[in-house]
């Protein structure tokens, strides 16, 4: 965190130095509240006028071992004066509400960061648990870094004593006390929290009381107690005017498609079968029954995706959004999606693998298993977003390619995304795309696998219209009859149809841009989540003066039609994934160009600089 | 909601339709004397009876012989795969409720690989109909045995016999509460017409399983109690209201002994007064349950409706839940939605 | 056959075992208070007792919070995908009979997406032993609603309430001819010790539903019956040979009235005769079935063993198959059976 | 079939014109017995010491209406004195029991060869069903082709009279008269036929005398009517001594099974779903529970899967044998065997896609579904048979490896090699490779992921052992120890292991053969079931002095370790597949090769000349 200016603080008297940008961490046991603390911490930033990019991080247990390591739970916010695209590689501060926290997250902090925790928590059984041998607070271990031991429990409790509560019930509220210290530190309004408490807690006016004042009386504490010397301002963000809120990756996914069903005027049906990390977006389209969506928990999986092919056949917009297990499951039914050609959206919200892997970290290993997890020469297309807010828009144009072209089309989201988030410049519905949907209601010439020139579509006939009653399924189909057919002939044109009219979409679709001169020595590749860290790191690349560009991939497949010749115009291709290097094998495999891997398969985003790094190499 | 209706009720067919109408142009591929044939032409002969226009029939299927069904029946159609047109059938039934949607499906497909979503889509009540061929064998793999195939069954699989006990799908049905429950034979045209008309008028699932004959591959499954010959009296007419009563010369009950069933020759007990009276409205399934499990040579075997009971349907519930939703909080407004939460303005 | 033998045999621990022996240096991670806790305790404690070879034990499970049971018992374990333990469960216990193979699901788990499982591996009568903790929620994945839960139930995923009707898992078990059926409840734990020790001697299949607590997301789901103060009034302790009789002061009996059950007053009839007499050795399942449909107001919620009858198992036949195939024809010789059919000789 | 010299039948007095090959296609109704008639056909010239291979081909339906297009089943037989890799390009002999018969596969008859059709058949109602507008046999559209119009209703009936059966009855035997015709056309002797009907109707006197009087009465009428003016020899071709027999890919694999069984002294647990054209793996296996087999007829692929995973975890050899849409349903439960690292075998017959697809047609395009088809980095070893009895070799490797290295490992086979067959040489027991397994018993040092050095794979350690009690999941294990471990390193740690111990598999297989010259222009590179077209048409191009050779792929999984090197050492590379581009996807990506593709798919293995001509252009 450069400081840019400094001034005294005219409350405290302390100083306040001007920075343009931190990253703050929350960790603490599963119980402790950290997913909310830094929610509030983020929404407060956003409103404030921050940019801002955040990282949940929690366990795959719900409430495990109280102090034990994997019971950790952490939320990181970066927040900015200027334009920001990670939750940040190093944090500036870290909260540790106990040991364990503390354990598992010290070694990111940034050499000299501050280091916030509740001492009241640093007891040898806690201790023990977080396999310390004697107690980091005292032991002198800490000394490369600013430690404010803050005895939380203590403090918050005194603070609460007015309000008679249960011991227990007071200690809830630490974390309120815990983030009134840092909206001390970083000069945050308490207001757009205080306002949520009261929201929230509005019929139960105990537990109102008690998070306010655990709110108020931390940032008391440190304004008043010599915690620290300095505290700092980031100031708002020079972002493109206009309305903005906070979002996150799942919740702009929900949008999207909500926004492709208004667009399109025609009903949403998600059919989901829970799952981490895509739970989410059935719980926010659940709540949005007055847009005529219907939502269906399903059995399974392969319920889910039946129901939402079924519906696509029925007329409406059929959804189904799951994580890379649930794909493996949906797999043989995408297949019958693709040989009825009917509009299907399939959401992978990607989470570490194989198997059920890390259910609750990102990856982006799924690649392959969207393009080629099915029988037969079985093509889909595939879109995935680059950032939270990005969801939105892919989100909509999954639909635009699923209608238009009458296919499945995979939108590849991932963890980070999904949980993560940034504020979002609010777009007009006026200006979304116009897009439509045109079923067939002629019968003169009606024909079910009937093509358009352009798109190789066939019609979307739906039951209910008089005259078009036709029967289609997974067997081979006889090209513009559609009558079943074991003909050879038949069969090898209609694999080569399908494959050309994914391929088709290529012209429907922008080409891709590069972010940097339009040739030089090195092209980063990247696609998907990404996309914030890669271009931060090109970015400073470029600013110390090195040949690098970067270029990101929204439309997976078929890819963008001219990036062949973007490629040509680079020396050298490096492609970071968060995988063993899939998109790197199309490249390779389609352009014949010596691209090469920089691989990360940690369950985490790319740190910026380990790219930077990695780019390095290359030139 | 802003959405355009579904075109759905537009032009329906002005004149009565008939059979013809609903037999599709593709050449029908069952063997031989497949007892697959009957139920398709009972089918085509009950549809215009239903006076639903044609366009709002969705005939959905899985992977097997019987699955084969919707490619003749001139209406829509769907051929799924392998277990899984309940599925399909949710989707369409559940975003469309006003089409009549009908399930064909096998031993296998329903039972084996499809059993969790049959037993789901019947607790769930969704408003379909689905029709069990029950040939108690894989016919279109060439001959495994199957769910329903009688324990100790040789077959190409098992060609020391199976060793798994089979199912009886009408206690599943009921197990999950299932709302119409019937079961008729492909030989019986009649029977097996008057009972596909019941299932279409009842609102909620409806699960009809049909006996059928595999010529090929388990030829006479059914024919010990089928024949004509004895027919009547190794086979029970379930009728609502009327004292379980079969036999040729109508000759023998069924009467409750304790927990049990109990066959009653009448031509030696004097009166029929204690015999037990078929009920298909009984909410409580214990009655279906009890005639689900009688069995030849102890029993007769019960064809007819066994239950049918009047519960809302999962189809309406979500309806409703929409109507309900914007009635609460209006059409959904796309604007407002994508502005709501915090929100703030850079200028 | 030809193979070596497998290894289970030898060096089964000589002192007996105590609890601690099935810990394992797994740190437990459910939720403070949940219910699998009590269940866990019940399972180490009983299993010692069961003279089993520790190394001979197998629990297997899916996903969900009670499916990281595996991790916590100091036996062979196998933590597998969600809805498919019943299959991992099939392939070890028909490879290896000897083995005792547990089967720990969730009520997502087993009745969701592993219904399909569930309910052949109940009706094949697999000698396996499968336990369902349900808390009538899905916990791993935060709260949304599961197959048993109640009607209109508000989750994260339903927030204007569910419309699918719930699952009573004794009536899938029983439809599927379940030779053990049982019930019981995280809280009362000496109840739950002796459900379990007693499924685990029944040969075959036996399905223990547990009602489970889960404090974060359905807490007090069975509260209403089961706490303290009125538990005897509202749940019915199942004894076998003995009648149907609840209540704090055991005032209350079940008998049958035609095919229903009803509550007896016993403090204004004057006897017991009339009583159901519990008979958990009924070849016929129609009272397991009365009894499973029993629920709280109407009735008590019966706890216990509701069923428990003899039928060869699915690993027994499939073995003696082998065997028998062996006596037949000979231990398998891999030369002639190359040779075997039409060959000639190339000079 | 290049006459090479003739002489005079000692009986008929007729031309004997004795030829190297010939191929023969035997085509009629479902329920006319065409499959029968093929293998016999079949059989006998096997036993009679021809080389030979074979192609069924059969419609979907069970029995699909007599006399339509779609219910016409067909079986083709190569026969030869020499080594013959494929059933034919063209027959030169087509009997055709119908007109559907004649119209459907006539197309295929080479210029000039003979037509045997059933006359009774071409009835106006027949010859409407197949699409005739009048009778081919007499409108002279035939005259392109030597027609031998018979009566085959009537004369078999004749023949039949004696025996006073049904006319149904009768009629059912007409295929056996058929078959006594090209018998005599071929010079075939009748007796294996003979004793195959006196086995198979033993019980049955009847259809005995009825079968073989139609055999011995078509053989007979050949001889005695003027129906043919020459006949023809095929001598008994020179294959390495030994003893043989007739073997079909589906029976190699299943014999390749029970032989790794054997040798690896551990029983097999085959758990399948039935499915086309998988499901006689199930029914071979099914009667040999003798050698300690069990079979498990699994209520889905999904329990199949999982219950082959369990028997593994138990030390049995877990196989699984299905189609791709039962790959697609299993694809979640591999990754499961991928994470716990157990040995598993699944075995897929391919079949045409997408989806259902056409289920009795052949196809190679599930390779990628294998490679790629799960989520996340889940990698596999894949290994595919080439010919039908090389099926009994892979499936034998396949178990060698998956429990050398504890691995799921693919064996990929398709429609064509499962149904086809050729002669076998039948390997002596003695000779199979030794091969072991070897369960961890010592409990001291156990760890369930300790890995070995060489193939980095873990133990086995099975339940029943003391001492061994250890859990395993499909969530991300700690190396070494196997405990659940979210931590990031470790799970790049584990994926990257994962890779490893598969791509170190390289070390355990055969490095390719190039069949001719080791380097050229062309290099045509295969795998699978195209072997026997590929090497043929390789060899006749070499033959006319081209510079061409191939190689063919057995090991898709890792690939073989010099692969690279023999690439590197021609100018062109072509792989022919029956899909759009699988392994030329991965051999671009891997070896950046301009390779090209030659794709077909048609359900049908590739002729000869269609690859000459693709080889032709690439010279
Ligand atoms: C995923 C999948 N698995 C297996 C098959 C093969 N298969 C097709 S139909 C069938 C069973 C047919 O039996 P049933 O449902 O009783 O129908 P029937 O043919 O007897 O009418 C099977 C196993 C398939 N098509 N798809
Ligand atoms: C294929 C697949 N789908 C979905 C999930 C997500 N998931 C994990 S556990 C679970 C349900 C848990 O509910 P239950 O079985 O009742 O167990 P509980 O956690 O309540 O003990 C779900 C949906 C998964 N892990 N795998
Ligand atoms: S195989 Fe059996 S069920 Fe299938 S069409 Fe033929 S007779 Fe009917
Ligand atoms: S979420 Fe519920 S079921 Fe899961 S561990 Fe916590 S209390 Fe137990
Ligand atoms: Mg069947
Ligand atoms: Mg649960």
């Amino acid at each position: 965190m450069p400081a840019t200016t400094t001034e005294k603080n005219h409350k405290s008297g302390r100083e306040i130095v001007e920075i343009e940008n931190a990253t703050i961490r929350f960790a603490g046991d599963s119980g402790d509240g950290m997913q909310l603390t830094g929610t509030q911490f983020t929404n407060t930033s956003a409103i404030f006028g921050n940019d801002i990019s955040t990282l949940p991080d929690f366990p795959a247990e719900i409430r495990a071992p109280a102090g034990s390591l994997p019971g950790v739970s952490g939320f990181q916010i970066n927040f900015s004066s200027r334009d920001i695209r990670t939750p940040g590689d190093q944090p500036n501060v870290l909260v540790a509400m106990n040991p364990a926290a503390l354990r598992v997250h010290l070694s990111d902090l940034e050499p000299g960061g501050i280091v916030i925790a509740n001492s009241n928590s640093f007891l040898p059984l806690n201790l023990k648990k977080a396999g310390y041998g004697s107690n980091p607070l005292e032991d002198g271990s800490l000394s490369g870094y600013r430690l404010i031991a803050v005895p939380l429990n203590e403090l918050n409790g005194k603070a609460l004593q007015e309000l008679n509560l249960h011991k227990r019930d007071a200690d809830r509220c630490k974390n309120f006390f815990a983030l009134g210290i840092t909206y001390w530190l970083y000069d945050r309004p308490l207001e757009p929290t205080l306002s949520w408490i009261e929201a929230k807690f509005k019929r139960r006016p105990q537990i109102l009381a008690a998070n306010t004042l655990a709110l108020r009386s931390g940032y008391n504490y440190a304004d008043t107690t010599e915690l620290f010397t300095t505290h700092y301002r980031v100031r708002t963000a020079r972002l493109a005017p206009g309305k903005y809120r906070n979002i996150t990756g799942n919740e702009a996914t929900a949008f999207g498609f909500i926004a492709a069903s208004q667009k399109l005027r025609r009903p949403l049906f998600y059919a989901s079968y829970p799952i981490t990390p895509a739970s989410d977006i059935l719980h926010e389209l659940a709540r949005h029954k007055n847009f005529g969506i219907k939502t269906f928990q399903a059995e399974d999986e392969i319920a889910a995706v039946g129901a939402a092919i079924g519906s696509s056949f029925a007329g409406h917009l059929g959804l189904t959004g799951t994580s890379g297990p649930g794909v493996a499951l949906k797999s043989e039914a995408i297949g019958l999606a693709v040989m009825t050609e009917l509009p299907l959206v399939i959401a992978n919200i990607q989470r570490g693998g194989p198997s059920t892997g890390l259910p609750t970290k990102t990856e982006q290993a799924d690649l392959l298993q969207a393009l080629f997890g099915r029988n037969g020469e079985c093509p889909v297309a595939v879109v995935a977003p680059a950032t939270p807010s990005g969801c939105f828009t892919m989100a909509f144009e999954a639909f635009r390619l699923a209608t238009r072209f009458m296919t499945p089309v995979f939108f590849l989201s991932d963890g980070y995304l999904a949980n993560g988030s940034e504020p979002w410049k609010i777009p007009s519905v006026a200006n979304l795309p116009d897009i439509e949907v045109r079923f067939r209601t002629e019968a003169e010439g009606f024909q079910p696998y009937l093509r358009d020139e352009k798109t190789l579509s066939r019609p979307w006939a739906i039951p209910g219209t008089p005259g078009l009653e036709h029967r289609i399924g997974g067997l081979e189909k006889q090209n513009i009859t559609g009558n079943v057919s074991y003909n050879p002939d038949n069969h090898d044109r209609m694999v080569r149809l399908r494959a050309e009219k994914i391929a088709r979409i290529a012209d429907f679709i922008p080409s891709v841009k590069v972010f940097g001169k339009p040739e030089g020595k090195v092209l980063v590749v990247g696609w998907g989540s990404t996309y914030g860290a890669i271009t931060s790191a090109v970015e400073s690349m470029q600013e110390q003066g090195h040949p690098v560009s970067s270029l990101h991939l929204q439309y997976l497949n078929p890819l963008p039609g001219n990036l062949g010749e973007v490629l040509s115009r680079f020396d050298r291709v490096l492609v970071p994934e968060l995988n063993l290097g899939q998109l790197l094998m199309i490249i390779r495999s389609r352009y014949l160009v010596d691209a090469v891997g920089f691989n990360r398969v940690r369950g985490l985003p790319f740190k910026i600089s380990e790219l930077q790094e990695a780019i390095g190499e290359m030139l | 909601m802003s959405h355009d209706g579904d075109s759905g009720r537009k032009g329906a067919a002005v004149l009565p339709m008939r059979r013809r109408d609903f037999m599709s142009d593709q050449e029908v591929r069952w063997c031989p004397g497949c007892g697959d044939y009957s139920i398709l032409a009972q089918t085509q002969k009950m549809l215009p009876d239903l006076n639903i226009p044609r366009e709002n029939f969705v005939f959905v299927s899985g992977i097997g012989c019987s699955s084969r069904f919707p490619y003749y029946v001139n209406t829509y159609g769907f051929h799924g795969i392998h277990g899984r047109a309940p599925t399909l059938a949710t989707g369409i039934k559940a975003s469309r409720p006003e089409l009549s949607v009908w399930v064909i499906t096998g031993d296998g497909d329903a039972l084996s690989i499809g059993g969790n979503h049959f037993m789901h889509a019947v607790r769930r009540n969704l408003d379909i109909n689905i029709i069990l061929f029950n040939n108690r064998i894989y016919g279109l793999t060439k001959g495994q045995y199957s769910p329903t195939s009688e324990f100790g069954k040789k077959t190409k699989s098992t060609p020391a016999g199976s060793i798994d006990y089979p199912i009886n799908p009408l206690c599943i049905a009921i197990s999950n509460e299932a709302t119409f429950v019937a079961r008729s034979i492909d030989v019986d045209v009649k029977h097996l017409s008057s009972v596909l008309t019941q299932a279409a008028h009842h609102k909620g699932v409806s699960f009809v399983e049909v006996f059928q004959n595999c010529n090929i591959f388990n030829d006479g499954a059914f024919k010990h109690f089928s024949e004509r010959g004895f027919r009547d009296d190794r086979t029970l007419r379930l009728e609502d209201g009327k004292p379980l009563v079969f036999g040729r010369d109508r000759d023998k009950g069924i009467r409750l002994n304790g927990l049990k069933l109990e066959v009653v020759d009448l031509r030696r007990e004097d009166s029929e007064a204690d015999l037990l009276i078929h009920d298909i409205h009984d909410p409580d399934p214990h009655l279906a349950n009890l005639l689900a499990r009688m069995d030849y040579p102890d029993f007769p075997v019960p064809l007819g409706v066994f239950r049918s009971v009047a519960k809302p349907t999962y189809d309406e519930l979500m309806e409703a839940q929409v109507q309900d939703a914007i009635s609460r909080s209006g059409t959904g407004d796309l604007e407002r939605l994508l502005n709501s939460g915090d929100t703030w303005v850079v200028k």
